[in-house]
């Protein structure tokens, strides 16, 4: 029978293209001990330690496990590392998550981090390999063939990237830890910006951030803080192969499948109406829309309308990324745990200038591959 | 399929990595340029060399810089009689964990030495720098350790 | 970032420290991927058809991605193909040999069941649109070699344009 | 720190299957070199991908010198339908402990765990190097063997080994795994033959080295009615646990592994006596230090497999000792095993897996 489990503390560093100042260790430790903190815990009060990041190649550290251990306070206890492509952030947090249900451990400290800065990101990503032929230039060129697949199918008019990647920046001026805060932005300052991989402009797509996000998560019988916790109402990961003939890579069957089993945890019937916030991986501003398709808050074909509406903007009915978003944001590693981490200061009211008034129960999403792998949390103010 | 058939190709990975140090990581480098060694105190009064931000047991942040070095004692070693094309010295030599004068932990570096008859655990030895116009602030500004008082 | 024509007593504190790193590696595609790139130096697509579900994979890594099972009977596949969908690539990245803007397309090979990524070129890049049927291109006779790079390009082969339908579920 | 609270939800290792370990197989790829061995974990006990409710690998993207890799492997098993999946950048033992945790909690009753690895492609002293404190360590290129060596003279010094104790190891290893149609290693050589090998980093001589090896390994676990209808006998884990270390080489004592202690502690070892223990020792001294953490006595049988000595797939030879120690058991060779794996330089991380027959 699997224990109650909860989100006593969050930590997060302020995200930047080059976190200079710091190492790898300070870098995690700087989100880590604002994560205790949080939890009024110190390193000893932990009994285990996940920590999650993208490629090892973004900082030349294989295994940083082993090198971070101490920096994390890992030492005598029990540590993994996940490795889940761009899901990972979100997977991580759910392998924490296991090791509390499963009645294993108390309170484990779960950490996830991208020191992009440290190497150059598109390489790391696109590492040339022997007979093949260098036709792509990162991430952008794999999504757009697929936004320009959704655009097709869903009829999509042109300028719905463009509010999205402008609604998720006027968040981020709310956010103090975003990376980009554009106060002048509009949409036609995301249409003047370069059009990088076409349909895709340079401000409809992610940074590259150094950052690193951290939560402990307790049993029910453990919890501790002033700040009251976050309840998981359900955790589930999908995956599916990155090529396989037929494959609706436009709205991915491990997505909606992910969905439906977290929703079923948690109650969820009407994710719109029920849900008061959602934190979903939007790196590319046309997966707002696609999204809320896979995730069943609009009929098929309607979510671009949903996002003309203002429907998930700051103040419409169902907001989404109030932080800013993998859009604002994207230490690659630890951006699917921030998704999982907004959320839960969501639900335990303390996002400051972007709380959510009221917000009970919440959906964080990441996704990562060839939009193959998900992940997917419900959190809720209220015990499930 | 044989193995003629199957293609094989060279592959290169190959990043220049820029790291940046922080506080701690940072003054042990600058040390190291300026031909010195420094340590950081950790909760229990222990100094720990070279300095992470962090205790490396207990992952409590560490206190202030103390100067340690430059001579220090050899914990343990093994002798390379065929250095790797990646290593410090080319010619044979010890790794070896140095416990630096002042210091509570050890530090790994290359000892030069003429061969493994002549080191011990125990055996006392001493930062052999680059000159000073070749150092940049890494671990390899230290040229090797050399045996007090030994032939180098 | 410390220098070290410029060390010595009057430069700041180190705060960078470069290390750099490069490993060697032996590559190995496998043995499906072999057949197909050395099907390329002879200027043939060749796939593989999973014995389960029948699906013809361009080019196969030796395995059917859904049933888990070995992909051994080799289909020889034709020249042309469908453009399912497209971005154009306006932004510069190292090792890239290519002029920008560029088109990359999802090429669906006529008799396969995969697409793959190709670069099109003889269509300017405003006119570049989906269900376009295109040919490879490849270089010379003497310049075939078991890589990709045997691809010069794709270029419109004049058909008709694909109906949306026909590749719909290869998106 | 807590103990692993609650009851113990009994699972079992229900099926093994590892590809054969050998040098290089340069043939195939990673998917390709996999397949055989998942139709075999499921073929031994007859069932599919869709009898199992989860999947979790490990492999590390650095032996392929390319980013992704534990994503095109996926294409060996077929997931789809999508299936719940997950990925650790760490020995296959790992993974199975986090397949393991998902069993606990109760709602799912089966899980695939594999793991790959193809030693050969890169340098593998280079590869690891890797692995080191970024800022002071990795930077000195010190490779795995050298700072074994360190380990090994600490060993010495501290009069708890001889180079012979090292040869007397390695000896018995290679013997054994003539009985091991997967062992890369087989020969049955003197330890006074052994001990006139040159040394590679002094002081570890050519034989107390692991083989570099390219190899894959699955494992099924399975709890509830699927344990007792996939097993006649079944071998269940009544305890695991795994624990690290720092990773400062000079604030530990290498002669000890306070990691592999409280993880054996945490597993129950001393719980009953053990029959045989596979210990995922790279090098020879290693399985001493391991033993002696792990409070084995002369009465077990060390590694009749031949060990890591024997066959060592990075990413793999963790998850092969629970699955030789597990087939033991179910051959009706013993009734308790202890099985360990472990991670990093120096025994930096170790998990330990106690096994029972019923």
């Amino acid at each position: 029978m699997a224990e109650r489990c909860a989100v006593i503390g969050v930590g997060q560093t302020h995200h930047k293209a080059k976190r200079d100042d710091v190492s790898i260790a300070g870098m995690v430790r700087e989100a880590a001990k604002m994560a205790l903190a949080d939890a009024d815990l110190t390193w000893s009060d932990i009994d285990a330690v996940v920590i999650g990041k993208a490629p090892d190649m973004f900082e030349g550290n294989m295994m940083p496990e082993l090198y971070l251990a101490p920096a994390l306070g890992a030492v005598g206890k029990p540590m993994i590392r996940v490795h889940t492509a761009g899901s990972v952030g979100g997977s991580t947090a759910l392998v924490a998550a296991h090791l509390v249900k499963s009645g294993r451990h108390k309170r484990v400290l779960t950490v996830a981090y991208e020191k992009q800065s440290d190497s150059d990101a598109m390489w790391a990503l696109s590492v040339p390999q022997p007979f093949a032929a260098p036709l792509l230039a990162g991430a952008g060129g794999y999504f757009a063939p697929v936004i320009r697949a959704y655009m097709r199918r869903a009829g999509a008019p042109d300028h719905i990237g463009r509010m999205v990647a402008v609604k998720d920046r006027l968040n981020a001026l709310r956010n103090p830890y975003a990376h980009l805060h554009l106060p002048d932005i509009d949409m036609a300052m995301v249409e003047e910006s370069i059009m990088l991989w076409e349909p895709l402009r340079y401000l409809e797509s992610c940074p590259s951030s150094d950052g690193a996000a951290a939560m402990v998560l307790a049993a029910e019988d453990a919890i501790s803080g002033s700040n009251p916790p976050a309840w998981i109402h359900g955790t589930a990961m999908r995956s599916e192969p990155t090529i396989f003939a037929g494959r609706d890579q436009v709205n991915p069957r491990a997505g909606r499948e992910c969905a439906a089993d977290v929703y079923a945890q948690a109650g969820i019937t009407n994710p719109r109406e029920q849900f008061d916030c959602a934190e979903v991986y939007v790196p590319f501003s046309w997966y707002e829309p696609m999204w809320l398709e896979n995730l069943g808050f609009c009929e098929q074909g309607d979510g671009w309308k949903l996002t003309e509406s203002g429907a998930t903007a700051f103040d419409g009915d169902i907001p989404w990324n109030c932080s800013g978003g993998v859009l604002s944001s994207n230490p690659i590693g630890a951006s699917g745990m921030l998704r999982f981490l907004e959320v839960a200061m969501q639900v335990r009211g303390q996002a400051g200038e972007h709380q959510v008034d009221g917000a009970k129960l919440a959906l964080g999403q990441a996704y990562g591959g060839g939009a193959q792998f998900f992940s997917m949390w419900v959190v809720g103010s209220e015990k499930p | 399929m044989t193995d003629s058939e199957v293609l094989h190709a060279e592959h290169r990975l190959e990043y220049p990595y820029s790291r940046s140090t922080g506080p701690v990581i940072g003054a042990f480098l600058t040390a190291l340029r300026d031909g010195r060694f420094v340590g950081a105190t950790g909760a229990t009064g222990q100094v720990i060399v070279p300095p992470t931000e962090y205790d490396p047991v207990t992952g409590d942040d560490v206190g202030e810089l103390v100067e340690v070095g430059p001579g220090g004692t050899i914990e343990t070693w093994a002798w390379v009689s065929t250095p790797l094309r990646k290593h410090p010295l080319q010619t044979p030599f010890a790794w070896a964990l140095i416990t630096l004068d002042g210091a509570d932990t050890a530090m790994l570096h290359a000892v030069a030495a003429s061969g493994p008859d002549d080191l011990a655990t125990g055996a006392r030895v001493v930062a052999r720098f680059k000159p000073a116009a070749e150092r940049v602030g890494a671990m390899s500004d230290i040229e090797s350790f050399v045996l007090e008082g030994g032939a180098s | 970032m410390t220098d070290a024509t410029t060390a010595g007593a009057d430069v700041g504190p180190v705060t960078t420290l470069a290390t750099p790193i490069s490993l060697d590696f032996d590559f190995t595609p496998g043995v499906a991927q072999s057949r197909f790139l050395k099907a390329l130096a002879t200027g043939t697509f060749v796939g593989q058809r999973c014995p389960v579900c029948t699906k013809v994979y361009v080019p196969s890594r030796g395995t059917c991605p859904t049933d888990g099972v070995a992909t051994t009977e080799e289909v020889v596949l034709s020249n042309s193909g469908t453009v399912t969908t497209f971005c154009v690539v306006n932004v510069p990245f190292a090792g890239q040999s290519i002029e920008i803007p560029y088109i990359c397309a999802q090429i669906l090979l006529d008799g396969a069941n995969v697409s793959f990524m190709g670069l099109i070129q003889e269509i300017p890049t405003d006119q570049i649109r989906m269900g376009l049927r295109v040919e490879a291109v490849w270089v010379d006779d003497a310049d075939l070699t078991p890589s990709l790079a045997s691809i010069k390009y794709f270029r419109p082969n004049g058909e008709t344009d694909a109906p949306y339908e026909s590749y719909e579920e290869y998106l | 720190m807590s103990a692993p609270s609650g009851t113990v939800r009994p699972v079992s290792v229900a099926s093994f299957a590892q590809s054969p370990n050998i040098r290089r197989d340069d043939q195939r790829n990673e998917v390709e070199g996999l397949l055989p061995v998942i139709a075999e974990v499921f073929g031994n006990i007859g069932i599919t991908k869709d009898d199992v409710d989860f999947i979790c690998s490990g492999s590390t993207d650095y032996l392929i010198g390319g980013p992704f890799s534990f994503v095109m492997a996926l294409d060996a098993v077929g997931v789809w339908p999508p299936r719940a999946e997950s990925h650790v950048e760490m020995d296959g033992a790992f993974a199975l402990y986090e397949a393991w945790t998902l069993l606990q909690e109760g709602e799912i009753d089966a899980a695939l765990v594999y793991s790959f690895g193809r030693s050969s492609l890169g340098d593998l002293n280079e590869i690891l190097t890797l692995q080191l404190d970024p800022y002071y360590m990795a930077p000195l290129w010190p490779d795995i063997v050298s700072l074994s060596a360190l380990q090994a003279r600490a060993l010495i010094d501290a009069g708890k080994a001889t180079e012979a104790d090292f040869a007397e190891v390695a000896s018995r290893s290679r013997r054994d795994a003539l009985a091991n149609p997967k062992a890369q290693v087989a020969k049955d050589v003197a330890v006074d033959v052994l001990l006139q090998d040159p040394y590679v980093v002094e002081p570890l001589r050519r034989h107390a080295l692991p083989p570099i090896t390219d190899g894959a390994a699955a494992i099924v676990l399975a709890a509830g009615d699927k344990a007792t209808a996939w097993s006649e006998r079944p071998v269940w884990i009544s305890g695991i646990d795994h624990r690290i270390e720092t990773h400062a080489l000079g604030a530990r004592d290498l002669t000890s592994s306070p990691s592999t202690a409280l993880a054996a502690q945490h597993a129950g070892v001393a719980d009953g006596k053990v029959d045989i223990a596979e210990i995922h020792a790279p090098f020879a001294h290693q399985e001493i230090i391991l033993r002696q953490a792990m409070g084995l006595d002369a009465s077990v049988t060390i590694n009749p497999s031949g060990g890591a000595l024997a066959a060592n797939p990075m990413m793999s030879a963790g998850l092969i000792r629970i699955g030789e120690a597990a087939s033991r058991i179910a051959a009706g060779q013993a009734d308790r095993a202890v099985a360990h794996a472990t991670s990093g330089p120096c025994l930096q991380q170790n998990l330990v897996c106690v096994l029972e027959g019923a």
